[in-house]
Order: C-alpha cells, then sequence, then structure tokens
C-alpha cells in the first residue's frame, strides 16, 4: 500500500474513532522486525497513528471477531460497531462468522484494502540463514507494494524488489482476489477481476500416491503435533466454547452441574502421543467441512511445521465437488449439512 | 497369513438407527439369518446422532471396524437425518482415505426395519473384509502407551 | 528408593455419612489406610490437606476434617461439585480409595497457645475449621476461650450439625449457627455470616480468628473483624485455589511467588495484604 | 572464556562421523534432526541425520528432560489398586549439540523439581543420567538476547561439553566428570590442539555475544518493581492480541508445567503427566467456576511475572529466562517479550 493509501486508511479510522461511530477497530501494527507484523486495537485517536497496512501484515484479525465475543473489548452497553480492516482473504472469514451467527454484519464496519500479498516469516528467515537478507534490513527496513512487487526499502535508502515465491504466503502466490467483496469503505479500487473462490487443486500429488505412502506422509505430520491448539485458537470458525476434543473444556460453564463434569465422556486424553494426535486433527479437518475458508492460518501459526493446509484444502475441495458448497461464499448460503440435493453421493453406502 | 486369521475375531461396533437398522438387525434375529457374531451393537436416535468423533473413538479404543447403518434416503423417521449423515460421512470416507486411516475399516449402509436378509448380509461380507485386514490398526491408543513404558519415554 | 511423591496409597473406606442431601450433597469419609506402616508414617497438623485420588477420573485435594487427636482415621467431607468429587459420592463402606499427603503448611496451633480462638465457617468451608477446633476442645488447658460461628445457606446445609450442638450443650465451646433465609422451625440467626459476626462482635483482645468459606464470605467476614478490631495477624484463612499436583511442583497453585500447596493454604491476612490479587 | 582446568581436544571434521556412532554406542543419542520443515532435538538412529548448519532447534531439552508424556503409573481398570509405579528408564541419554542457553535453562527445572521437600523421582531418573554436550553459538539467531539475561552464547553452565566449531573441525572442551566419561572413550578420535586453533576459538568466543541482535533491558533490577506494576495497562495492552494457544509455553525452555490426568483404555489404567500451559484460559479455574485469571491480560502477566518476579524472589538471582527467542519469534501475534519488559522498565522507572 503506498504511503499515501496508507494514510487514507489511518485517516479513514481516526474519521470513524473521531465521530464516535466506531467502538473499537481492528488494524495491524509495526511488529518485532520489518517483516513482522501484530494484531492493533484502536480505540483512541492516537492509537490510529500506529496502524499499518504493508507485506507485513500476515496475521488475520478475524479471529478477534471470535476473541471479542469471549473477551469484550468494550463494555457490554456499548452497542456501537466494530471496525475491522479487511484483505481479500479474510471476507469469506467474515461471512462463515455472519453465517454461523457469531456477529451480525450491522456489528461490523469493514474498511477493504487492497492487498498484494503478505510475507510468510518461515520463508523470510530461510533467505536471512541463506545472507540474502540482513539483519540490518530486519531492524531499519520497511516493507511496501509497489503494485504486485514487494519492495523493501533499506534503511540506506535504497529500494530492493523481492522475489514473491521466496517471501510470501503459499495462499498468497494463489491470491483469488485482492479486495473483499465486504465493505463499508474501500481504500484503493475494488479489484474488479477477483476470480472468485481460492484455486484448491495443488494437493493432487498428495491424492496420487498410494494409501500406504499417505499414511507414511501423515503419520510423520501428526506425530509432531505438540497439541498447543494454536490451530484451533486461530482459527477464524472455530468458536466453540467447550471443544469435544479439547478435555480442559468439558463442562466448565459456571451453570454445568457435578453430574456433567462426571459424565461427561472424555473423548481424548491431554497427551500428544500420535492416536490422540491423529484424533485432534482429523476431528478438527471435518469440523471444518462446509466451514473452514483456508484462510490457512493454522498453517501459518503452527510451530511444529505440520502442513495443516493439505487436509483443509482437501476437505475444501471435497465439500465443494461432492456438494457444489462452498464455505464463505455468501451469507445467504445455509449450513451445509442443513442442505441436501438428490444428487448428493451415497455410492459408498451399501 | 490364514491361521493367524483364524485366531484374530474382529470386533466390530455397529451403531444402528433405531428406527430402521436396529429393527432390521431384530428381524434378521427373529427369521434365523445367520450373521458372524462380531458386532456390538449401539442403538442410536438417527444416524446422523453419530459424528465421526464417534467412529475415531471406537478405532482409537481399538474396535477392528466401524459399521454405521441408517434408514433408507426418504424413510428417516426425521426426514433429513439421514440425508446429514451420507454428506457428513461422504466428506469422512474421503478424509480416512486421504490421509491412509484403514478407510476399510468403517463401511456405511442403508437397512430398512424389514431388509432382515440385507442386515445378515451387510454384516457377514464386512467382517469378512475386516477380518483379512488382520489385527494391525493405525489409530490404538494402548499400543502407543504402552510402548511408552517398555521405552522408558522418548 | 525415595518415596515417590506421586503414589497414592490405598485406603479402605470405613464409614460414610451423609451431612446434606441434594445436587451438592455432603458426605464424609472416614478412611484407614490399607497397610498399617503408612497409617503410623502418615502424621498431620489440623487444617492440613491430603490428595484423594479415584482411578479413571484424577485427584481432588481435600483438607483433613478430622485432629489429628482424634484416632489413626482421616475423615474428609466433600461436596459433590466436581468431576473426581461426584465419584466419590458413589463410594461405600469398604471400597478403597488412593490417599496420599499430608500436604499444606495447617493451622500454627502452637503460637495460637493460650489465646481464645474464633472460627468462622460458611457452608463447605468448615471442615478444615474442624479439625482446628475439635484439636483444641482435645486441648482444654492449651487455648482459651473457644467460639464457633457457622451458617449456611439453609439449614440442611449445615454440616456436622448434630456434633457442634452436642458442642454446644457440653459448654465447652460457644457455637452460633445462621441461614441465609428464614425456614420456620429456625430460632437462630437468619442472614449472612457476615452480619452474624457484626451482631454477636466478638472481642478482639488475645484472640485469634479462623475463617473458611466461599470467596465472598471471606471478603466480608474479614471487613467486620478488621472494623471489630482484630488485627491483620490475628486473622487466618485459607485460599483455596486450584491444585494438582500438591506437591509445589506443577505451578499452577501460585498467587505471586507463593505456592499455595506449599506455604498455605492457610494464611494471615497480613500475608494476603502483602500477596498480589491473583486468587 | 576457555578455563584452563577443563582439558581441551581436537575433533577433526572427518572424525565426526565416527564421533557420532560412538555416541550412539555409550547411550541413547539426541541430537538436531530435520523433522520435516523444522528442526529438532530427536533420538538418532542413523548418524547421517545428525546436521551440521542447523538453525535453532524448535524445542529446548525440557522435551527430554520432562517429556510431553510421561507414564506415572497403571493399574488396571477395574480393580484400580495395586497401581504399578512406572519410572523411566536409567539409561544414559546423551544430547548432542544442545544451545548454551537451552543447557542454561534446566537450572530452573532443577530449582523445581528438586526443590525440598519433595524432589521429583521421574525427573531426577532423566536429568541424572543426562549428558549435555553444547555446541557455541558462534552465529546467534535472530531472536536471541541471552547476553542481557545473564546468559551468553558459549556459556558453560550445566554443560558436560562444549563444542566450538573451528577451521577444520571442532574445538572439544570437557568440563564435567559425565563428559569426561565420555571423552575418555572416543580418546581416539581426538588429537590435541594446536595454538592457533585455540586461539582462534577464543576469538570466536569472545566476538559471539556482540553479534546478538536483541538485548532484553535491566532485568535483576526490574524483578523489584515488577510486584507494583501487577495492575499496568500494559498487561491489557498485550494480552489483548493473545489467542491464548500454548505456543510460547510448550516451546520456552523454563517452563515446567504440567497436568496429571487418568487415560483408560483396553481395560488398563494410565496416569500421565502432560505439558500444561498457564496461557490456557482453565489452567487455574476452580471446580466452583471461579477462575483467578479469567482473562488473557492476567494469563500473559503470569507468564512473564513468574519468569522475571516470582522465581527470582523465590531462587535470588534465577531469572526464569534464558534469552532463547521462541516466545516472541513462533508467537502467530507476535507478542514481543523484550517490548513488553521495554515497556514495564520504563514505567516501572518512572513510579519507582
Amino acid at each position: 500500500m503506498t504511503s499515501t493509501r496508507l494514510a487514507e486508511l489511518q485517516r479513514a479510522i481516526r474519521e470513524s474513532i473521531e465521530a464516535g461511530t466506531l467502538r473499537g477497530a481492528l488494524c495491524w501494527e509495526q511488529g518485532s522486525n520489518a517483516f513482522r507484523s501484530r494484531p492493533l486495537v484502536i480505540r483512541t485517536v492516537a492509537d490510529a497513528s500506529a496502524a499499518i497496512f504493508s507485506p507485513a501484515c500476515s496475521p488475520s484479525l478475524v479471529r478477534f471477531l471470535i476473541e471479542d465475543n469471549r473477551y469484550p473489548m468494550s463494555p457490554e452497553e456499548d452497542r456501537r460497531p466494530l471496525g475491522i480492516v479487511l484483505r481479500g482473504c479474510d471476507d469469506r472469514g467474515v461471512i462463515e462468522l455472519i453465517k454461523e451467527h457469531q456477529k451480525r454484519r450491522e456489528e461490523l464496519m469493514i474498511f477493504g484494502v487492497d492487498c498484494r500479498g503478505t510475507v510468510d516469516w518461515t520463508k523470510v528467515r530461510k533467505l536471512l540463514r541463506k545472507g540474502m537478507l540482513s539483519s540490518d534490513d530486519l531492524d531499519h527496513g520497511t516493507l511496501a507494494w509497489k503494485e504486485d512487487d514487494i519492495v523493501l526499502f533499506t534503511a540506506d535508502g535504497k529500494e530492493r524488489v523481492l522475489d514473491r515465491k521466496s517471501v510470501l504466503l503459499d495462499k498468497c502466490l494463489i491470491c483469488e482476489g485482492h479486495t473483499p467483496r465486504i465493505f463499508d469503505v474501500m481504500i484503493g479500487e475494488e479489484d474488479k477481476n477477483r476470480k472468485g473462490m481460492p484455486v484448491i487443486d495443488d494437493i493432487e500429488s498428495l491424492e496420487r500416491k498410494s494409501t500406504e505412502e499417505r499414511w507414511e506422509f501423515w503419520q510423520s505430520e501428526f506425530s509432531r503435533c505438540i497439541r498447543c491448539y494454536a490451530c484451533r485458537n486461530i482459527c477464524t470458525y472455530c468458536s466453540c466454547e467447550e471443544c469435544a476434543i479439547d478435555p480442559r473444556t468439558q463442562a466448565i460453564s459456571d451453570k454445568s452441574l457435578a453430574r456433567d463434569k462426571a459424565n461427561r465422556p472424555q473423548w481424548i486424553g491431554q497427551d500428544s502421543m500420535l492416536p490422540s494426535n491423529t484424533f485432534y486433527l482429523l476431528t478438527r479437518a471435518y469440523h471444518g467441512a462446509g466451514r473452514c475458508t483456508t484462510c490457512e492460518e493454522c498453517d501459518r501459526t503452527c510451530p511444529m511445521g505440520l502442513s495443516l493446509r493439505l487436509l483443509n484444502r482437501k476437505v475444501r475441495k471435497d465439500v465443494k465437488r461432492l456438494f457444489e458448497y462452498e464455505a464463505g461464499r455468501s451469507t445467504d448460503d445455509g449450513p451445509l449439512y442443513g442442505e441436501s440435493r438428490e444428487e448428493d453421493p451415497g455410492d459408498f453406502i451399501w | 497369513m490364514a491361521q493367524e486369521n483364524e485366531a484374530y475375531e474382529p470386533k466390530i461396533i455397529a451403531f444402528l438407527c433405531n428406527w430402521c437398522s436396529y429393527a432390521g438387525a431384530d428381524l434378521a434375529g427373529t427369521s434365523r439369518t445367520q450373521y458372524p457374531p462380531n458386532i456390538r451393537v449401539i442403538r442410536v436416535m438417527c444416524s446422523a446422532r453419530v459424528e465421526p468423533l464417534f467412529v475415531l473413538k471406537a478405532l482409537l479404543e481399538g474396535a477392528d471396524g466401524v459399521l454405521l447403518s441408517g434408514c433408507h434416503i426418504g424413510d428417516c423417521h426425521y426426514l433429513k437425518g439421514n440425508f446429514a449423515a451420507r454428506r457428513r460421512y461422504a466428506v469422512f470416507v474421503e478424509l480416512m482415505k486421504y490421509v491412509g486411516i484403514d478407510p476399510e475399516r468403517f463401511q456405511m449402509s442403508w437397512v430398512s426395519a424389514s431388509e432382515g436378509a440385507k442386515f445378515g448380509k451387510v454384516v457377514a461380507d464386512f467382517v469378512e473384509r475386516v477380518a483379512r485386514l488382520g489385527p494391525r490398526k493405525r489409530l490404538e491408543l494402548s499400543e502407543s502407551l504402552e510402548k511408552l513404558i517398555e521405552g522408558g519415554g522418548t | 528408593m525415595p518415596e515417590n511423591p506421586y503414589l497414592p496409597y490405598p485406603a479402605i473406606v470405613r464409614e460414610v455419612r451423609q451431612e446434606t442431601v441434594g445436587e451438592r450433597a455432603v458426605r464424609t469419609f472416614i478412611v484407614d489406610f490399607e497397610d498399617e506402616k503408612r497409617a503410623s508414617e502418615f502424621r498431620y497438623r489440623p487444617g492440613q490437606l491430603a490428595m484423594l485420588s479415584v482411578f479413571g477420573k484424577g485427584e481432588s485435594m481435600i483438607s483433613i476434617a478430622s485432629s489429628p487427636t482424634m484416632g489413626s482415621s482421616l475423615q474428609f467431607t466433600v461436596m459433590r461439585v466436581g468431576r473426581v468429587t461426584s465419584i466419590m459420592h458413589y463410594l461405600e463402606a469398604g471400597e478403597r480409595i488412593g490417599v496420599r499427603g499430608p500436604y499444606g503448611n495447617g493451622f500454627p496451633m502452637d503460637d495460637w497457645e493460650g489465646r481464645n480462638l474464633l472460627f468462622i465457617g460458611g457452608g463447605i468451608g468448615l471442615p478444615p475449621l474442624r479439625s482446628a477446633y475439635m484439636f483444641a476442645l482435645d486441648n482444654p488447658n492449651r487455648f482459651g476461650e473457644i467460639t464457633i460461628i457457622y451458617g449456611a445457606r439453609t439449614s440442611a446445609d449445615l454440616v456436622f450439625r448434630k456434633e457442634l450442638e452436642e458442642i454446644s450443650r457440653s459448654g465447652k465451646a460457644k457455637v452460633e449457627l445462621s441461614i441465609d433465609r428464614p425456614e420456620d422451625g429456625w430460632n437462630g440467626f437468619v442472614g449472612f455470616v457476615p452480619a452474624n459476626v457484626k451482631r454477636l462482635a466478638p472481642k478482639p483482645e488475645n484472640t485469634i480468628a479462623v475463617t473458611c468459606g466461599p470467596v465472598i464470605m471471606i471478603k466480608f467476614v474479614i471487613k467486620e473483624l478488621m472494623e471489630l478490631g482484630f488485627k491483620p495477624d490475628a486473622i487466618f484463612t485459607t485460599l483455596e485455589n486450584k491444585m494438582k499436583c500438591g506437591i509445589g511442583k506443577c505451578g499452577r497453585c501460585n498467587i505471586g511467588p507463593v505456592l499455595v500447596c506449599k506455604k498455605g493454604p492457610v494464611f494471615s491476612y497480613e500475608q494476603i495484604q502483602k500477596m498480589p490479587k491473583d486468587f | 572464556m576457555v578455563s584452563k582446568e577443563s582439558t581441551l581436544e581436537f575433533l577433526p571434521q572427518k572424525n565426526l562421523l565416527g564421533f557420532i556412532k560412538k555416541l550412539m554406542e555409550l547411550g541413547e543419542l539426541y541430537a538436531p534432526k530435520a523433522e520435516g520443515p523444522i528442526t529438532d532435538l530427536r533420538i538418532i538412529h542413523d548418524p547421517i541425520d545428525v546436521l551440521v548448519d542447523f538453525e535453532q532447534t524448535r524445542q529446548g531439552i525440557r522435551a527430554i528432560a520432562e517429556p510431553q508424556n510421561e507414564i506415572l503409573l497403571t493399574y488396571d481398570a477395574k480393580e484400580g489398586f495395586p497401581a504399578k509405579e512406572t519410572l523411566p528408564a536409567t539409561r544414559r541419554r546423551i544430547v548432542l549439540w544442545c544451545r548454551p542457553c537451552d543447557a542454561r535453562a534446566l537450572t530452573f527445572l532443577d530449582d523445581n523439581f528438586y526443590d525440598s521437600p519433595y524432589s521429583d523421582p521421574y525427573y531426577a531418573r532423566r536429568r541424572e543420567n543426562l549428558v549435555l554436550i553444547g555446541l557455541g553459538c558462534s552465529h546467534p539467531f535472530p531472536y536471541c538476547f541471552c547476553g542481557s539475561v545473564g546468559g551468553d552464547p558459549f556459556s558453560r553452565e550445566n554443560l558436560d561439553m562444549l563444542m566450538t566449531q573451528v577451521i577444520g573441525g571442532y574445538l572439544l572442551e570437557t568440563i564435567t566428570g559425565k563428559g569426561r566419561e565420555i571423552s575418555d572413550r572416543v580418546k581416539e578420535l581426538l588429537r590435541a590442539p594446536t595454538a592457533d586453533q585455540v586461539t582462534e576459538a577464543e576469538n570466536i568466543q569472545r566476538n559471539a555475544a556482540a553479534k546478538l541482535r536483541r538485548q532484553a533491558p535491566d532485568v535483576s533490577g526490574l524483578s523489584g518493581k515488577m510486584s507494583s506494576l501487577f495492575e499496568s495497562p500494559i498487561w491489557r495492552k498485550w494480552g489483548e492480541k493473545c489467542i491464548g494457544c500454548g505456543i510460547c509455553t510448550y516451546l520456552c525452555p523454563t517452563c515446567w508445567c504440567f497436568d496429571i490426568t487418568d487415560i483408560e483404555t483396553k481395560g488398563k489404567g494410565y496416569r500421565i503427566r502432560s505439558w500444561d500451559s498457564c496461557q490456557f484460559p482453565l489452567f487455574t479455574l476452580h471446580t466452583s467456576g471461579h477462575n483467578p485469571r479469567p482473562d488473557k491480560a492476567s494469563r500473559l502477566r503470569q507468564r512473564v511475572m513468574h519468569k522475571f518476579c516470582y522465581h527470582p524472589s523465590n531462587y535470588p538471582g534465577h531469572i526464569a529466562c534464558v534469552g532463547c527467542g521462541r516466545c516472541t519469534e513462533l508467537c502467530p501475534m507476535d507478542i514481543d517479550l523484550l517490548a513488553i519488559l521495554g515497556e514495564l522498565s520504563e514505567a516501572g522507572g518512572k513510579d519507582a
């Protein structure tokens, strides 16, 4: 986003805050180095000046709509809408949340922005190790877009265009639309030739493998999981208070009786052994059928490098192929299991 | 391989929907249709009540196979129950194949209250198929726990 | 080979006394260790806790309701509130339960030598106090006047009621019972425990006040006591943080730098004032 | 500095594979190994798997000394007692090329697990049979700040041997008796170091700390002031960015919190100890429903205060952070520990 666009975004947020139409706004602020950013809750005019939007803005803000339901960012009686800056790939997550009544559309004020791809820190760290980036770039550089190029402005004022493939998140390389389809305020022009829903064909190579080979692959992936629940806690659709696959969250509301606590089945323990991990990750994957919009935050955040995106993209591909249904397509869609068609597949049923 | 299978009697968990398949199983019993005794029946009110979570839990606890049987499409006592089950397990079966966790150890079927014979055939065929797979299972918790003890931890 | 502190020892449930009924029923379990050596090694002070273990459900830290002067059996008064306690309520005499401990610092009875003792309990908060006042009653010459102020939601929720009435009749201690809302047939005080303390206005001279019960009750009881002139170092209470291992390892029960299962759960109000508000 | 009483030997590059094979015979060998896209300390079955030039291992030595799944005892699901204790085997576990900060972290785990009156037998058995062969950090990683929390890229604390990579091989310094047991058994692979190699190693060790990109504020002064910052708005500001996952605590080498639960399957019961995190919402939930730490701010405060204020007040001088930087680098929302500490010391500075 060029500096004028950033100023435009900051002004739009500042005006809404000054006019008192928002109880707060979600944006990004610069993070621990030039290539990282962190969410920023803007409540005052001063906060707005810290807001940024650049290729460093990788974390998705949509999760914080669920966090707001659980840990409100403003007092209960403050009914004003909550502002949120949305990139092209974020609108699907918001549509899903609206479909599931986690948030109503009028509770949100959406600032649409034109995003041309955000960085993946794991890839940037590899460049650092190979010496293609220096720690000075990390400390004093700044990132920006120039059309579709990712440009690093170094401390001594030079500009370097970085290769998209070696810095951007995988999802950004197959981006289906720079700007969100739903917004209240659009900063910059709308991306007219949006390709609609994300392309999902990069899992062919795994599908072609034999069942044995696939289990070998997934067994090594699942055995690395340390059950830190980051993939669930960052997920833009996972909003259950009592999570079936997290034994700690069973029967915890102060209304739950001793009987509930004692008799609630414990599906899996808190161990991180392969069977329990497989149970956890498979259940998470199919709970995403018709709900997961492949924002791939789980894949970005997994500290043990599990390729969760391959699981979610498989489920999304099947749901589209089998039922012509896509999560995050529109708020008029009903839930996946609420609808049915004559030609729903049943060949696997005796 | 055959000798080992003789000793190996697979345990199958069968979720039967109360209105059709459970009645079908009853009919199979009363009309003395022969089918192997390996299934342990759990009666549920609708095939949609059975979440894939239950199937995974059965496999985790060491079941050799899981059968889910409900009413034919259109017969569902709750009208749409088996539609939802059909969609849910279409996704789940694909996922099991994709990950390679014993997809053959799960079988779904529609058995109406009058299809005693079909119920017998479904069970017999499923048990025979599972028996051929042998006892080695991928999703069993007790195996990992036991390994943890002998190996003195990781 | 040093003892493994995580190992529960089997104990036989001798007797189960139904204290109260209902959803949040309370039962007292009188247990004896199965092997004698273990029983003799298990020496505890009033106010200490033990970790009760029900295999398959887990463990729960319960204060020992009996005083060491009441024989070798241990008494645990347990309200049915959670996973482990619910299963405990199915236990009958003759069955086994795991016990390990004793844990926690317990009441500093020696420091209270010669002082009047004022026990203020609320609902299920009485059992930890019971181990202390039974100890004091069994050592009459070591302590001064003993007063017990105890209240609960309804008269049916009062635990150890017969025993308290006996103590009151014996004159060994002054007992003041109360219930939150009026009931017919109840001629004692009606109202919350802090209000009862205000009404009775116990004198702070040479008196130690010990209070246990719901967190809100403790807060207001302490306020009343301070207004009556009690010094913070003469007010004691127990902080019921979640305790998992009971031996100061699992990092769960801390309030600031203090581990409740090791340095507590008994604290003077003076100590609590210095602690961060994290309980 | 390279102290004199510990002996110095040189391991030529060509003998490295032989050295690893020997270690595999002397005990269960853990070393940096590629695990999918990440690097982690894992059991080595084939010497080739050991990485020579590797980025920071994703987990510290906690995963070996206090494993995530530890079975405490087993019992019969129907009968209950007698319970059978399952203490870990007492065989020697060698960790090759752990980083000095990860080794230093064991000091704080030892504080906890050996603290009187109870010492933890499971941890003790693993800890006493652990041999740590460290590899000094000639080039610290982007998020390291060990220099400003009492550590050093070449600290020898808790290490049995320390290796420094020099031209042509590694300078190998044996520090403890346990280390001596190993170096004696690999004598034939080692050479006497030349003077140049020793000076080269000394230069590398002296200059390493200067390469640390990040600095923590003066933390020793901070731990005294922090208790007054308990109600500071800093916690809410940063807590709001947190999603309450367990990454920062599960990857932190100085974290040790755990949970004890029972698992029953196929008629047999297992009481296991598994990791837990103060960042999880229900870590301190009482059965009554009351939760002393109901929001993310109080949990973030607990994590930071424990390491920089509570632990040092229980064990003087022990700031329970070794500056490995994992909690900041791996946090999906980039919650920066050093930024928090900076704001705390400024806030503390003003009203202290």
